[in-house]
């Protein structure tokens, strides 16, 4: 018997799923040529640092639910975790918490909530899906109870304008997304942490038996998570200049929808960081696209449910024909 | 009942490596482990034999950190040790290749080797160091496995090898193998084998579980017999024999394991002609009532696919499936079944038990057309039927609703079995049935295909471990590369010509 | 039974909402001036009309004094309060229901509102541009929210009467601001002879006003907005925001249970009360009632 | 070696399930007696009427949900489906349609969208979380499209006046979920179609080898799905009297959660016909008791958010102690 390698013809996943991508970026590409083809304004500056801004948000909140996916888990908190965040930090601010230190703050505000999701899951033995539903249904009430149904107006002006401002021509959140999105690269592409995530989706025994941490990358993931939400409703405190307890209503389900457009699957273990990037602006260029076309209301929804499916399925060709 | 002397070994004086004191192992009101003592002395190979659910797999979960005991001791080089997790047994140089195949499928070959020891430069995990020290070590072995691959794209039989390859980096000083031979062939068996025996010469202790006598023989030093839960005895190697390792095991002589009866062949069930699908090419062959044929080839070889193919599974490319004289288009598994075909698949796992559900409802599962009373299932004959065939294959059970998830390996391989002795049928394609199966029920078992035989069904019996086939088949095909490259009637050949035949030399 | 045991709750579109809170802060205040134990009873979202209809069935079942209401949809709640009206007063505030069981009712005419901001907006366009003429957009909350869709026909209505004022843009949100905010920048995008946006309730006035001030333009396009809080005051008080259509929400709760007690112990009520809608504008804001309007006592 | 079957004391699985179902229900009547003692009109027979009335409809969403969790998949469309039906059935009826065939066509049109889903899911290999999501988008598109964002009066009295009125002292939308939940019972947990279905969500590939149709079971269970959520919606117009598309928002969190809180696991192959009924009249009996007491609707947020966690929590326990 030989010893050396045959060569097999199952193609390595690795250069898949760098193909997958493309394919993605492709689909986003084809979706900005027919817009600029379509309308004049889509293609002007002004308009792309709209587009950013307007994705960047769901971007981040994607990124997060990803590691929580990976683990075959789900976070329903994150709508109200934004929201939340948007009362904790206008409050922290109005109290007059230097900037800085009310960011800080919310950050660790978000850090505990993941940290409370990922209790439930590991020492209490709850599904996922109902601790996280829980806190989105309580976090909003606290929210609301803080502020009395109202919102915080802030009146720093420091902290409102930097959502406006650009650094480089690029708008200063989509720069958010850049600094979210490369530590979240390394850590889950380049780190054995990233790989730990992953062996946790894939089969938590055999992860325990290497000794992996399960528990501690429970933690990790939900943390973040909840983390990253809380850094998107200072980014949307910013952007709207209030903090407001019902904001970001609904945007779990746009999150968890850019991962699995991404390529995420809700069964673990698959995922990337780049993918769900892509789905949100996908996701967020059919949105402004439509606008633009002045498309009404009601068939942009239509729209946007049939050009979900049309995507999905050109991806899963792709993947299923390698 | 203890094994009593001492003994005669040179370095009987040495202290044991591990000691178990009265371990023992509950799952609530199941007793998997009684209370057992046994020393492992360094650097020795020592086989653990016993039926199904005897408490083999039990005994090893407990020495590397899986499961916890709820009682008595464990000691490791003359110190009382907790091995409360496998992170412990793991910095203790104790590590075990389980009989199920315990890795992550969406990682590659070499992350699953490295998994929890990963090398890291800066913080950034050195990927292309890990692949090639991956591909260094399975070259090493002599397994023909790349690296670079996810580990879900390989068959069960090369998840094992690359679980042993694991294993053997991280077990310094102690490894158990669960039934590693159950899904390889004579040659990668051999390999393992050599493995074996160079780990031993570098001084590392090995545990080694396996149903397969002969292997006992060639590789242990000491044996260990398990019964129930009870630990029977220990032998040495030289001092005993099949018999009454069998005796011991199952409190019984067994006089013949492989049951064979001249039974006159009937007429042409199956034929295929010059088949062709993903993973094998232009096959054509035939099986008759009451008979049964043989397929045997390495890993990968494309038995198991030729089976999905005429089963139904996957689709043919070329050629034609003929069913008792007519050709057939075999659409799905459906028109398979409905025509009087079965197929026991060979992963129990992925494709042969629904895990997380009751043993009854898996035994039912392709007979619940057959046993309604109008829109209901008839609950009576659900339970009659899934009684029988516990009773037929002695699956150790406390109920017909217990998950399939917590029987033992080879009670699950019987599951699969009896799923389509159940359904019946006129063809019978079973792939690895004996996997993980204990003697006394393999001789069960090769009784009941005499039994089917004789009510007028064919059997293919796919199986790599070539005394299995070679000893049932009348009529015995090598696959190699995903063609027929010999066939023979009967015994016409040697184990050494079948072999010969499959590697290709 | 002194007064103390009178119970009247009063139930609201959705609680979230800052609006409906300014009511419900005028009920508790109206409860605590006359010595009634007023239950803040609404569903969750305003078009969640199931949930108003299982909230009134709650409250009835408590056997309270009276209840006063402000129905989410017209004809949904007709039949579940003309039930209801079987056994206790029902006040209605707000809006309107097809029912003639209603004892009394304070609302304000929502389509008037809109006819208001329609004409507040034409006046804005006028004072910027100096022509009624240009481009304007409309953008609602949600779809199907009763008190919004007549705002946006009394909107409609009222714009059709300037010729040179046209309607390019007419969209529905998902009610959350940061959408409100990138329809407006597309808006503001895609027409850029954009001279006026009307958004149509409080959220759908921050997000359009923040996208105004994002994209620098508050000084080309004229912004009416409706209700109040601080951040619209803020925006009113800058020049983002034009005016602002305000209720009087606080009225409306306080006068609603006034009135429900008086119902209960079968005093003479009137049957119909307009609590108003007005423009607020930068010019006139600082004016006394203005500041009322603006500044409601919510605590 | 034995070959009898040793009996054990090990409690048979099917039992434990009853028990596990009579922990919930114990939950259930814990919070009818807490509720009882502490309001007086809690146990009144009206109240209980308005109960069973506001927990029905969720309870029959939750049931269809089921069968679409049991196969390891999700249905996110039902809420959307609810308020395209009351359209559906609205438009039929003010068309002058008889009342049992607009029902039968309503029926229908759920029954063709559940369809639509399997197809998606098992031709198209789309992951259910995408093509159901994609269709509650376009769903309450295509409603508010034909509605032109209106609400459709139904002028039929009989079709309104059926949702008030009690038969036997039980009001009519309960016994619909009786009507609703004996064939289910019956199909899930004693017909083969009901095995079937659990063994394709324990591991398709062994249910196909052993001659289950896989797609087939999808397509029968979306159908049910949607198709339950068409009757429901059906419901709803009865009960509110009008046809509107943006009805039944969220309902769909809502009848996962019942899931959910039933003891159905989201990966499949473990729920059952009773579970999601008591979660439904646990979720509805806390927003009801809520009512009643009186508490601020933000701290009922909080505090159904703290009882979901503390019920699924006791729930775990008591499966895991068994
Ligand atoms: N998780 C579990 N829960 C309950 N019982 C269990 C569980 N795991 C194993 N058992 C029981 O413990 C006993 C011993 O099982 P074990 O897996 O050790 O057998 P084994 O000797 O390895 O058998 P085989 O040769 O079939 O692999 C069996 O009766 C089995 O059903
Ligand atoms: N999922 C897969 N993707 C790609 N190739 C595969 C896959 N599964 C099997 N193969 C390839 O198909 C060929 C035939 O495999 P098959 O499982 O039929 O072999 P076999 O003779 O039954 O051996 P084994 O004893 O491993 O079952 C091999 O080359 C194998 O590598
Ligand atoms: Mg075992
Ligand atoms: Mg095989």
């Amino acid at each position: 018997m030989t010893t050396e390698v045959t060569p097999t013809s199952v193609a390595p996943k690795r250069n898949f799923n760098f193909l997958f991508a493309l394919t993605l970026v492709g689909l986003l590409l084809l979706l900005c040529i027919v817009l600029s083809i379509a309308t004049p304004s889509f293609a002007t500056g002004n308009n792309i640092s709209n587009l950013l801004r307007q994705g960047s948000m769901i971007a981040i909140l994607a990124i997060g639910q990803t590691f929580v996916i990976i683990t075959a888990g789900i976070d329903l908190s994150v709508g109200a975790v934004v929201g939340f965040s948007t009362v904790v930090v206008a409050g922290l601010l109005q109290a007059g918490v230097p900037i800085p230190i009310a960011i800080l703050i919310t950050l660790a505000v978000g850090l505990a909530i993941g940290c409370f999701h990922a209790f439930g899951i590991v020492k209490m033995g709850l599904p996922p899906f109902i601790i996280t539903l829980a806190t989105l249904t309580s976090l909003r009430g606290i929210g609301l109870l803080i502020t009395n149904g109202s919102t915080i107006n802030i009146t720093n002006e420091a902290f409102t304008l930097f959502s406006r401002e650009s650094f480089l021509g690029v708008p200063n959140l989509f720069w958010m997304v850049v600094i979210v999105a490369i530590p979240a690269f390394v850590f889950l592409h380049l780190s054995k942490w990233g790989r730990y995530l992953y062996a946790v989706g894939s089969n938590p025994e055999a992860a325990r038996l290497s000794g992996v941490s399960v528990p501690k990358m429970i933690f990790i993931a939900y943390g973040l998570s909840s983390m990253f939400a809380a850094f998107v409703g200072v980014m949307l405190a910013a952007r709207l200049g209030v903090g407001n307890a019902t904001q970001g209503d609904g945007w779990e389900l746009q999150a968890i929808a850019s991962t699995v457009i991404g390529g995420t699957s809700l069964f673990g273990a698959i995922g990337s960081v780049h993918g769900p990037l892509i789905g949100a602006f996908i996701l967020a260029t059919i949105a402004n696209g439509a606008n633009l076309l002045n498309v009404n209301s009601f068939w942009q929804r239509i729209i946007t449910g049939v050009l979900i499916i049309v995507i999905v399925f050109f991806d899963q060709l792709r993947r299923r024909n390698r | 009942m203890r094994s009593g002397s001492p003994d005669a070994s040179s370095n009987a004086d040495a202290q044991p490596i591990l000691e178990l004191r009265e371990l023992e192992k509950r799952y609530g009101f199941i007793q998997a482990l009684k209370p057992a003592s046994l020393a492992f002395r360094r650097g020795e190979i020592h086989a653990i034999v016993g039926e199904n659910g005897a408490g083999k797999s039990t005994l090893i979960k407990l020495l590397t950190g899986v499961i916890r005991r709820t009682g008595g001791k464990i000691v490791w080089n003359g110190a009382e040790v907790e091995l409360a997790t496998p992170n412990e047994a793991i910095a203790h140089g104790i590590n075990a290749v389980h009989q199920e195949v315990v890795l992550c499928r969406h990682l590659s070959v070499a992350a699953n080797i490295f998994l929890g020891d990963e090398a890291v430069k800066f913080g950034l995990l050195q990927k292309r160091e890990m692949t090639r020290a991956a591909q260094k070590i399975l070259d090493d072995m002599g397994f023909n496995l790349p690296a670079d691959i996810l580990l879900g794209d390989l068959t069960i039989g090369q998840q094992q090898l690359v679980a042993t390859a694991r294993a053997s980096l991280r077990g310094t000083k102690f490894i158990i193998f669960d039934e590693p031979t159950a899904y390889l062939t004579r040659s990668e068996a051999a390999q393992l084998f050599a493995l074996i025996r160079r780990l031993k010469d570098e001084g590392v202790t090995i545990v080694y579980i396996s149903h397969r006598m002969e292997e006992v023989f060639e590789l242990a030093d000491r044996v260990s017999v398990l019964r129930d839960g009870t630990l029977v005895g220990t032998r040495n190697i030289s001092d005993t024999n099949d018999a009454e390792l069998v005796a011991l095991m199952i409190n019984r002589s067994l006089e013949q394991i492989y049951h064979k009866e001249a039974i006159p062949l009937g007429k042409v069930l199956l034929e295929t002609r010059n088949l062709s699908g993903k993973g094998f090419n232009n096959v054509s062959l035939t099986v008759r009532a009451g008979e049964i044929v043989g397929l045997y080839g390495l890993i990968g070889a494309g038995r198991s696919e030729f089976a999905l193919s005429v089963f139904g599974r996957n689709p043919k490319t070329a050629g034609d499936i003929v069913w008792q004289g007519n050709v057939v288009d075999m659409r799905n598994e459906r028109t398979a079944i409905d025509l009087g075909i079965a197929l026991a698949p060979e992963s129990r796992r992925d494709q042969g038990l629904n895990l997380n559900l009751p043993i009854g409802l898996n035994i039912n599962l392709p007979v619940y057309d057959q046993i309604n009373s109008g829109i209901v299932v008839n609950a009576g004959e659900e339970k009659r039927r899934a009684d029988q065939q516990i009773k037929d294959l002695g699956i150790k059970t406390p109920s017909r609703n217990s998950l399939a998830s917590s029987m033992s390996g080879g009670n699950q391989q019987k599951i699969v079995i009896g799923k389509w002795l159940n359904h019946g049928a006129e063809l019978f394609i079973f792939d690895e049935p004996t996997v993980g199966v204990d003697v006394g029920t393999k001789a069960e078992i090769y009784r009941l295909f005499a039994k089917l035989l004789k009510n007028g069904a064919g059997i293919i019996l796919i199986s790599s471990y070539l005394p299995e086939v070679y000893e049932l088949a009348d009529t015995l095909h090598v696959f190699r590369d995903g063609h027929l490259v010999g066939s023979q009637a009967y015994r016409e050949k040697t184990h050494e010509d079948i072999l010969a035949e499959a590697i290709g030399v | 039974a002194s007064a103390q045991d009178v119970t009247i709750p009063i139930i609201v579109k959705d609680t979230t909402s800052f609006y409906w809170q300014i009511v419900l802060a005028g009920a508790r205040a109206a409860g605590k001036d006359l010595g009634v134990n007023v239950p803040e009873l609404g569903a969750q979202a305003e078009t969640d009309i199931n949930g108003q209809i299982s909230i009134l069935e709650n409250a009835v079942a408590g056997k309270p004094a009276a209840v006063v209401i402000a129905p989410t949809e017209k004809s949904a709640l007709g039949a579940p309060i003309t039930e209801a009206a079987k056994s206790v007063p029902i006040i209605g505030i707000d809006s309107s229901a097809d029912s003639t069981a209603f004892t009394s009712f304070l609302t304000t005419d929502n389509v008037q509102g809109g006819r208001i901001a329609a004409q507040g907006l034409v006046a804005a366009v006028k004072a910027a541009t100096g022509k009624e003429e240009g481009e304007v957009a409309l953008i609602t909350s949600v779809p199907n929210a009763g008190s919004l869709e007549e705002r946006k026909q009394g909107f409609i209505e009222e714009l059709a009467k300037y010729p040179g004022i046209k309607l390019v843009a007419d969209k529905y949100a998902d009610g959350q601001a940061a959408t409100g905010l990138n329809i407006t920048t597309d808006l503001l995008t895609a027409n850029p002879n954009l001279v006026g946006i009307f958004a149509s309730n409080l959220i759908m006035a921050q997000g359009a006003g923040q996208a105004l001030a994002e994209n620098g333009v508050a000084d080309k396009v004229s912004l009416i907005g409706f209700d109040s809080d601080e951040k619209l005051v803020g925006f009113l008080k800058d020049g983002t925001i034009d005016g602002l259509v305000v209720q009087d929400p606080y009225r409306m709760g306080y006068d609603g249970i006034k009135t429900a007690l008086a119902a209960s112990k079968g005093e003479k009520v009137e049957a119909f009360v307009d609590t108003g809608a007005n423009l607020i504008t930068t010019a006139n804001m600082e004016e006394a009632r203005s500041q009322e309007l603006l500044n409601p006592k919510v605590n």
